[in-house]
């Protein structure tokens, strides 16, 4: 295992120092529970939005807590959900008298943590709204399982409800807008390598250097189906393809595209397969009217790269186009 | 007659066998989750012995409680808030008591399985926990209704568990991270089943031998 | 070889290709020559700013044009200086009357390449001014060798110069305060992997599972020494102290930090490194007034980091907080 | 004499050679520079093969000249400017020229020499392709003085060129990318001077048979 930490117990501590010494002037890191807030949370009269996650795929969330975006992100060990009392403090931190909306992926742990947030929260007199993220096409969706991941469109999630939050949306309609963007934004992952978690100490998985994995989840969970190395523009149709069939995207949509990079793949691979990705898109009549490549959702040093597609109309691209100013993604401002 | 102080000795051998099993348990949560099972089952009752000093003079529904709610505030994932509400619920019929008979911990054994169920929404055949847990909860109660012993009782439900956990192995997982493997969680043994069935065998290696 | 690429030859082109489609509200992308332009280039009466280099470094330095910073960027094939067509090309392209200032990283081939386009700019009548970053501590300076390598501070110098040109400045002024922010910033850098030039196949160096390269170049070349692995706050002290003492950095002096990502290490990973340089500049008496964490100047999938120091006044201070808007540095608009 | 089309052929025999030592010149440069050496001038040269034919009818001068701005348009790095100057000094000396003798064939030699110690600043000794560069002439010089024919003088520049080329093992480099690495440059053979030794050869190969 190589990595630039110390203790492995001590990696999701000594990297949340890291970033409240870093972005000291956007964010406060409290600690035990622990959180990442807004400087100026709670926001009076603003809904405020929560979420959280497994740490290790920086950086959503803490990266994204800001104006324009989350109030507070809950950051659990590597790859694991964190606890309601973390939810719950961080819920009571940027309550600002509107209600608080939790965003969530779909995970078991990420649902039954935050559910009983949401309860002691509620208990406590805070109204909250919890939207599931589950965009994850990877996953043959089906009533009697868990359901699908949620991944990429989680970022969209927020930064979209975040501007409708900040233009002064109740907690009904940034919650229903939210669900809206879970209803159109879709996603599917690969992985040329494993990532190790740090209290593992070896690879998640063993993938041979001509081998590659289809439908890889954030946590290093496997896909779809393992095959064989293939060129960047195969890839980039293999995840481009079910993630376009799956939603009703019609000639003439638009589309936000998101190209992420997995953590340990360069931002030089990324514009490549962005650039078949247009193509793709292009040749099913679909405009990509806004795109982020880059790392935003990641799994540790994991190479490998997930596309993301979300319909958009006016309204979410207002939103989209809306200032932001978080150390993960900033414009505007 | 089971002892407080039996209980406290059972959780420790159970936070003593996490430990040495913590890679284990990891390495079986890599083939058919994320990693991290061990470590958080690890992390959680390195917690709960902090904890319990604190609570050792209390009744057992307290003790357990305070284990629930350590488990739920330390653990994460789904294991954290699935264990947690079994101690919790386990905590609840076992309220007042400082020693307890085999039916009060098949009681609480049974209220514990309830509210995971509850929580988790898995039942039988799943791959989850549940499938330890369950047969547990069966063996216990078949043993002790043709008159087993406390002792006789526990080894039928450590049993039962251990042969729930094994049979998880040939399960399509429907419930939790290996349920997003379809197909290809057919083969593994599933970690939480371990961890339930671990907890059973420390019960019945200790509280067996208690009286 | 694992790389989301198509064929080694293309990577540079098709890279261009997926940053054009990306990006083309920011920029313009010129092939054959190859360059980055801004969209609006030239603008009229403001010093151009043109740099360039090898590509394999993203976002550096196409990533970095746009308002507040560059011009233009010359992308040569990966690890390779650009040709000075290219540098003509683009410079003519920048050219809004008030000259060009070219931005050179200390590598004989772009010193080469850059000098012969500055001749023949020259030759058709536009002013061009050159500087020459050489910031990585981890190569003696001597008065017999090619000298330091040009690495991290060559973001910095981009970002404050462009503001600089942007604020009005003359081509005198501004290559003077390149000269400056040279002058006052070291760096170093270290990896735990190498990196694989596509078109090489093969890791450009074998580096085993327990050891790691101190004072490593961005271009996979070998640094000062290898050494057992370390822990993250031992590596860091490994690049700040010689980062430190190489500069008169006094107490009460305060800088700019970068823990910059070599590609292959996730953000995670950074964080814990700055939080120990945020340990170590505030045990030598050192503040730092700003920060910036993340991959700025990479070496393709590299796993490591480097840490740049710039000391700063209240010029260089100004120039940083000013507004920039490009594909891989943006805030203030 | 040599003709022209010698000299079309002798380029023709160092592509062919560049192409089939891509991997080893890239490898070299893995070991002291940044694994780009042999693509780089694999691209250079194959440049310089399309665009030969538009200028095959012109005179050597012209060829030269072209050949150099090729390669200054098409290789980058250090290489690039280095051979690119290389060439077009060389064919300053071959100005006007359609076919050659072995002293013209020097001369242009030395002042394609001249020209690279002129751009890249660097004497023998540092560890480049001067190292290579300059021994073919002085090798060659010697052996015209003695009044060898065309086919010994180039076998002699071609054997200094591949000694001085060796000679670059020990060396401390001091210029170019290798010399950031200090003493960690010595025990490896320069690039930039192997691909020179190569240039020489192919021209005592081709241009000796010529007559
Ligand atoms: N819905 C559920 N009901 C009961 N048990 C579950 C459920 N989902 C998951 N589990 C159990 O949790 C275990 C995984 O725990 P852990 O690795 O700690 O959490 P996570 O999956 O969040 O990483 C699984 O092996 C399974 O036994
Ligand atoms: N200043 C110099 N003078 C002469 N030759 C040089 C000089 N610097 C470098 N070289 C030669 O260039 C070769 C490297 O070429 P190449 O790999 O194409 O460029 P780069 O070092 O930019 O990657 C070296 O092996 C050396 O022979
Ligand atoms: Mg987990
Ligand atoms: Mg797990
Ligand atoms: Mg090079
Ligand atoms: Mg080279």
């Amino acid at each position: 295992m190589k990595k630039l930490i110390n203790n492995p117990a001590d990696v999701v501590k000594e990297e949340l120092q890291g970033v409240a010494l870093a972005h000291g002037d956007q964010v406060r890191v409290h600690f035990d529970p622990a959180y990442v807030v807004r400087v100026d949370a709670p926001v009076v009269g603003k809904v405020g939005i929560v979420s959280g996650g497994g740490s290790g795929h920086e950086p959503m969330h803490g990266g994204f807590v800001g104006y324009g975006m989350l109030d507070a992100a809950c950051p659990g060990a590597v790859f694991t959900s964190p606890t309601p009392d973390q939810m719950l403090e961080a819920t009571k931190a940027v309550d600002g008298g509107a209600g608080v909306l939790h965003i969530v992926k779909n995970y078991t742990g990420d649902i039954l943590n935050f559910e009983m947030a949401a309860e002691l929260a509620m208990a406590e007199g805070i109204e909250v709204e919890s939207v599931v993220i589950d965009d994850d096409v990877a996953v043959q969706n089906s009533l009697w399982t868990a359901g699908r991941r949620g991944v990429g469109a989680t970022v969209l999630a927020e930064k979209i409800c975040g501007a409708a939050a900040e233009a002064g949306k109740s907690l009904k309609e940034v919650a229903e807008l939210c669900r809206k963007v879970n209803g159109w934004g879709r996603s599917m992952g690969m992985a040329l390598t494993s990532c190790t978690v740090p209290h593992a100490g070896q690879p998640t998985f063993e993938l041979p250097e001509d081998e590659m994995e289809i439908g890889i989840g954030i946590h290093g969970e496997p896909g779809r189906t393992r095959m064989a190395l293939k060129s960047a523009d195969e890839i980039t149709e293999l995840l481009a393809l079910p993630v376009i069939q799956d939603l009703p995207f019609e000639k003439g949509d638009r589309v936000i595209a998101m190209v992420n990079g997995m953590g340990g793949t360069p931002l030089i691979e990324l514009y490549i397969v962005y650039r078949k990705l247009a193509e793709i898109c292009e040749a099913h009549g679909i405009t990509i009217a806004r795109s982020l490549v880059g790392n935003y959702i990641t799994s540790l040093e994991m190479a490998g790269c997930s596309i993301t597609l979300l319909k958009a109309d006016d309204e979410l691209l207002g939103y989209w186009d809306a200032p932001v100013k978080t150390p993960g993604l900033r414009w505007g401002m | 007659m089971v002892t407080r102080d039996d209980i406290l000795a059972w959780l420790k051998c159970y936070r003593q066998t996490l430990a040495e099993n913590k890679d284990y348990l990891t390495r079986l949560d890599s083939a058919i989750g994320d990693a991290d099972h061990g470590a958080n089952m690890d992390r959680g009752f390195a917690a709960v012995m902090d904890k319990l000093p604190s609570v050792a003079e209390k009744d057992l529904g307290s003790i357990f409680k305070t284990i629930g709610m350590t488990l739920v505030s330390t653990v994460g994932g789904a294991g954290g808030p699935l264990y947690g509400t079994w101690f919790m619920r386990a905590g609840m019929a076992l309220d007042g008591k400082t020693e307890v008979t085999s039916a009060d911990l098949l009681a609480a054994f049974q209220a514990g399985l309830a509210g995971v169920q509850q929580r988790g929404k898995a039942t039988t055949g799943e791959k989850t926990m549940v499938d330890a847990m369950s047969p547990a909860c069966a063996a216990m109660q078949a043993s002790l209704t043709e008159g087993g012993d406390t002792a006789t009782a526990l080894a039928a439900a450590a049993a039962g568990a251990e042969q729930g956990m094994r049979e998880t192995i040939p399960m399509l997982a429907t419930k939790g991270r290996a349920s997003y493997l379809g197909e290809r969680s057919i083969g593994h043994q599933d970690p939480g089943a371990t961890s339930s069935a671990m907890l059973f065998r420390c019960a019945a290696d200790v509280l067996g031998r208690a009286q």
